[in-house]
């Protein structure tokens, strides 16, 4: 299992990253104006401030040349993880439905969150049982989840809400309390909270590493 | 050279120059200088850059030592962490700029720290801030001062990616009218590959690379740091300094793949004073001259004048030298990162600093009468007459209780829960962070091979003003106190002397005191200072703020994964006081609360008593001992107590036996005292080593405390309503 | 050519700083303030003009949130998006 | 009324966004942009337009570092700062 982790210029969780998916397999950093995936099974779009999030949160990062591989990639079916700014990418990029806004407390907020498994089917939460609570941090100033409604609706009736904010957790006002979301075909998944720094018990939880492991599980099935 | 329109004596005065300073210029040069010149001189002799009232008394601080690798004088400081790593660090002010525009200034003071860690080769790992402002429930320009610099610093570190993780702040009337906003860094780097700023090698190149080179802050070394802040007339204030933690973090890797590369051989970030102090700095260590051609630095406004570039203080800018034949590969490198490097000038053995734009020589001066020539000041210290300071308001109803005394502590901004400040900072960015805020006293970072690094950063201006000797050593001794509840052991130090103006005696008295205090504790603790930084001249209309001599401080762990917590853990784990402990209760924070005057005067302090109390309490932790460890500190034992139930979620029954003064006993304050929980026998076992008194035992949904016939009792929920006092200053 | 794109969130999208800035309003004596709503302003200078409406589609606004207006500046009325 | 506000980082100030955005653009196949500036846009209703400015002063824009500018949006110019 080979997991790519993209680096644009101000990503700040890309090694993060590395060491998350170094766990459960190999894991490398892709520049972004590289074009080549370099035989990646999954990539990564990892969490931080691309382009300093100037304009919009992602706005500026989903042009680069790797964006470009990683779009066709997508479109191919191979996994796709955006985090944070990552999901802000995907979103900008139309890999993801939905946009992220500013959140409604209108502060960066940093925060450890539970996040309830609404879809445990996907390539990213089948090591995950439907309805667990996963303990991740969340740390984001734009990370309010919006589509409108009846997007929503179509997309939770489909099982693309895949991770929800336990009640009382959700700090920036998302729709529905939606944490991360996947596309039609479930390979490409997005979420706000940071599972790359759930992954150790001496730095916080170990909860994240489940999101990790489900995609090396997605990625040998697919192969096997 | 052209001689015509030379600056007159009255303008280098406005620059802030004396005149007798004027005059000695006159003679290093020979004659007067122009203006080019002249500004280059009143920034390198402004008291920011030339610390001509502090520097002699830094002179007697301790700075060797044991860990010590790169000590005062160089970007940062370092000391050895073991397996060939340094840790560097250092805190800096940005006090008048973040007064001025707290986001901003509160940003730019970030982002100038970073620069100082990544400039000797140190990747950043840690960012923690020291904050003061006044009264937050009645002043509303410190409710928007603390808005502004915590979004700034959020703003900053959060961005580039570097966490914070920790800090401290404090309301006090004295700094109604200038704030205090410090921010202290870490950075990580190998030993062996660590960068000095010294240019040498004649006949290599300046490369400035990063930001485009504005009208940022001009006049603002100079005019900022030297001048009271109420003088300032309005057309005197500099442009505002805009921070840019994007190109910041592109500079900060490309830095770090230049030095990684072997591709320079000196480094230098372009803080106060921007290129002319860089310039002449490198210069003056490396013991060469310098070429520089202005007419080459990329501009943001093309229309400025030489002297204009030469003192801009855009952010986000480094220097550094370069052997000719590496040039090209150097700016390949610059472009990959998009800071676009500039050849600006070479390396001379004229020992002079020359300015030209294109061939026309705008400047040209001894690089030894920039930089060592400042005349230096002896200060006049003479203790006040009369007191300095107006006692404190008093927001304390004199008929309270124990209990509604704890409550009112609890939910004193100076002791509230400071989340509402540390959420809206990424603390665990990196993976390292194996202690977030308020876990333990002091912020825990994991290194390679499974040691740990443990900070802190504490000042208390209202002991230092009541002793600025007693008071300063006090505050060492907490640094050192919450890095041993960690289980670390102090490396090094670093600090940040913020006071008044030291013209007056009155405050080079308090200067004078502090840096003795600082200098005795420091040597005690065999924590030498490594580095820091000096804010003089804080004083608003009614009078200086209180001293504060900020102390920050980095010890390691031989094993994180031991690292302290402070919350009690257990039920039935017993609870100790430990350490020779004598709780007073003048200038502590029950007396701000009931509005007292500041005593005249501290108890005397046992330093070796303390640091023998320092070294038991660590030893436990760092065996695995105890379940917890807390210092006391702001608001006494059982504050210490109440922080340690809510940070643990459970109570406590306490009974301190007979007791004549239940408040002293209660709420007073000293250095030395530890809280403590853990099973029984292994409290046994710490009271081999220091004076140790059980005092009651972890357990349910309160806090019940009974001393002599005194006797207080809360619920953890009125506990931690009150602790979230700070809540509502961030709607 | 000088031109001027106004972003503004949609209608129907909660734009918490207007929201703050309305409820802010008042407690320094500004009364009868409604509807905030707050964007942003991009001035740039452009050679061609006609590809203004793309950038904006493509970069400059997110269609899903925003909606955005063209004004150039020399003369000339704008589009609305 | 219904008021327009433009608030401009001060000339000489530096624009961090304007700057990463100018930059990004070639890239993205838009070239011949320059002087790329990035402000916010506020608009909002107002009982008396008169106090506008001084609301600007006291909280819409940062006169240390932005300039503003208000547009009446039914009829009448603006003033500037
Ligand atoms: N300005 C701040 N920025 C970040 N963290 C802070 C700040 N102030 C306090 N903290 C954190 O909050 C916790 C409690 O702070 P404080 O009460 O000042 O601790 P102490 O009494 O040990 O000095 C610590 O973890 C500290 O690092
Ligand atoms: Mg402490």
């Amino acid at each position: 299992m080979k997991f790519g982790v993209l680096r644009f210029p101000g990503s700040c969780d890309e090694v993060d990253a590395q060491l998350a998916a170094g766990r459960v397999g190999e894991a490398v950093l892709l520049w972004h104006r590289d074009r080549d995936l370099q035989g990646c099974d999954a990539i990564i779009v990892p969490g931080g401030f691309s382009y300093g999030d100037y304009l919009r949160a992602g706005a500026i990062a989903r042009f680069s040349p790797m964006m470009e591989e990683v779009i066709a990639f997508a479109r191919d079916g191979g996994l796709v993880l955006g985090i944070c700014n990552g999901f802000q990418v995907l979103c900008e990029a139309g890999l993801l439905p939905g946009a992220l806004l500013q959140n409604t407390n209108r502060r960066f907020t940093s925060r450890q969150v539970r996040l309830e498994v609404v879809n445990s089917e996907t390539p990213f939460t089948l090591a995950c049982a439907p309805g667990e609570l996963l303990s991740v941090p969340a740390k984001h100033g734009s990370g309010r989840y919006y589509a409108p409604d009846d997007q929503i609706d179509a997309m939770e009736a489909a099982g693309q809400v895949v991770v929800r904010y336990a009640p009382g957790d959700c700090f920036n006002g998302s729709a529905r309390d939606i944490a991360g979301v996947c596309n039609q075909a479930g390979n490409v998944f997005g979420l706000m909270p940071h599972p790359e720094h759930a992954v150790d018990p001496l730095t916080g939880s170990t909860d994240g590493l489940r999101i990790f492991e489900s995609m090396a599980m997605a990625a040998e099935g697919v192969r096997g | 050279m052209a001689d015509a329109g030379l600056p007159t004596v009255e303008e280098a005065m406005a620059l802030g120059l004396t005149r007798g300073e004027y005059e000695l210029v006159c003679e290093k040069l020979d004659r007067p200088p122009n203006q080019v010149e002249l500004a280059m001189f009143s920034l390198l002799w402004s008291e920011h850059c030339a610390y001509k009232h502090s520097k002699k008394l830094l002179m007697t601080l301790p700075t060797e030592g044991e860990f010590v690798v790169m000590g005062p004088g160089e970007n940062a400081g370092a000391v050895d962490v073991g397996d060939g790593l340094v840790c560097a660090f250092k805190v800096e002010s940005h006090n008048h700029p973040s007064a001025v525009e707290p986001f901003q200034g509160a940003a730019t003071g970030v982002g100038g720290i970073l620069r100082d860690i990544f400039a000797i080769g140190a990747r950043p790992i840690a960012v923690l801030d020291s904050l003061r402002f006044g009264d937050p429930g009645t002043s509303e320009r410190s409710r928007f001062l603390l808005d502004g610099a915590v979004s700034g610093i959020g703003h900053y570190g959060n961005s580039i990616g570097v966490p914070t993780v920790g800090g401290e702040v404090y309301f006090e009337e004295p700094y109604e009218q200038n704030c205090l906003v410090n921010a202290m860094a870490l950075g990580l780097g190998e030993r062996e590959k660590l960068v000095r700023s010294a240019a040498a090698g004649i006949g290599n190149i300046l490369v400035l690379y990063g930001a485009s080179t504005g009208r940022d802050g001009i006049g603002g070394a100079s005019v900022l740091a030297s001048a009271e802040l109420g003088e300032l007339s309005e057309d005197k204030r500099p442009t505002v300094q805009v921070g840019d933690p994007f190109e910041e973090s592109k500079l900060l890797e490309c830095s770090l793949e230049l030095l990684e590369a072997g591709l320079i051989v000196a480094l230098q970030d372009l803080g106060a004073a921007g290129l002319t102090s860089s310039a002449s700095e490198m210069a003056s260590k490396g013991e060469v001259g310098i070429d520089i051609d202005v007419a080459k630095v990329p501009l943001r406004e093309a229309d400025m004048e030489p002297f204009e570039i030469m003192v801009s203080e855009s952010q986000e800018r480094m220097l550094c030298v370069v052997e000719p034949g590496k040039l090209d590969t150097v700016i390949a490198l610059t472009d990959k990162w998009e800071v676009h490097g500039t050849a600006i000038g070479t390396v001379t053995d004229t020992g002079q600093m020359r300015i030209f734009r294109g061939e026309e020589l705008v400047g040209e001066m001894p690089v030894v009468a920039l930089v060592d020539d400042c005349p230096l000041y002896d200060l006049d210290p003479a203790p006040p007459a009369a007191p300095i300071y107006p006692p404190p308001t008093a927001t304390l109803d004199p008929a309270a209780d124990l209990r509604q005394a704890l409550l009112a502590l609890i939910a004193s901004p100076n002791i509230a829960s400071r989340r509402p400040l540390f959420e809206q900072y990424d603390s665990i960015v990196q993976s390292r962070t194996v202690r977030r805020p308020e876990e333990s006293d002091a912020a825990v970072l994991q290194l390679p091979g499974g040691r740990g690094l443990a900070v802190s950063i504490d000042g208390n201006g209202r002991k230092v003003a009541a002793d600025p000797y007693r008071g300063t050593i006090g505050v060492v001794l907490e640094c050192a106190s919450n890095l041993a509840c960690a289980g670390a052991q102090p490396l090094g130090t670093t600090n940040n002397l913020n006071f008044g103006n030291p013209e007056k005696p009155h405050i080079a008295w308090q200067l004078t005191e502090a840096v003795r205090g600082l200098g005795e504790a420091c040597r005690a603790l065999e924590a030498p200072i490594v580095g820091g930084n000096v804010s003089l001249y804080n004083e608003g209309a009614s009078g200086p703020i209180y001293p504060t001599p900020v102390i920050g401080m980095v010890g390691r762990l031989p094993d994180v994964t031991r690292a302290g917590r402070l919350g009690f853990a257990r039920e039935g784990d017993a609870i100790a006081l430990v350490g020779r402990f004598s709780p007073a209760l003048p200038a502590s924070e029950l007396a701000r609360l009931r509005g007292e005057a500041l005593p005249d005067g501290l108890p005397d302090v046992d330093i070796a008593a303390v640091r023998a109390t320092q070294e038991a309490v660590r030893d436990a932790v760092r065996e695995g001992a105890l379940s917890s460890a807390h210092d006391i500190a702001e608001g006494g034992l059982l504050v210490a107590i109440a922080e340690s139930c809510l940070a643990g979620d459970v109570g406590a029954t306490l009974d301190l036996g007979a007791c004549e003064d239940a408040w002293s006993a209660l709420f007073g304050e000293a250095p030395g005292g530890f809280v403590v929980s853990g099973d029984p026998s292994a409290i046994a076992r710490l009271a081999e080593h220091t004076d140790v008194d059980v005092i009651g035992a972890v357990g349910g949904d309160r806090l019940h405390v009974r001393a002599g016939d005194g006797e207080a009792n809360a619920t953890l929920a009125e506990l931690r309503e009150a602790h979230r006092a700070l809540a509502r200053l961030f709607p | 050519m000088r031109v001027r794109v106004l972003v503004r969130p949609k209608a129907g999208i909660l734009d918490p700083q207007g929201v703050a800035v309305e409820q802010a309003l008042p407690a320094l004596g500004f009364g009868g303030v409604t509807d905030v709503r707050i964007g942003r302003l991009i001035e740039l200078e452009v050679d061609d003009p006609a590809q203004v409406d793309e950038m904006c589609r493509k970069l400059l606004a997110n269609p899903l949130v925003e909606d955005y207006e063209v004004q150039l500046l020399d003369g000339a009325a704008g589009t609305a998006s």
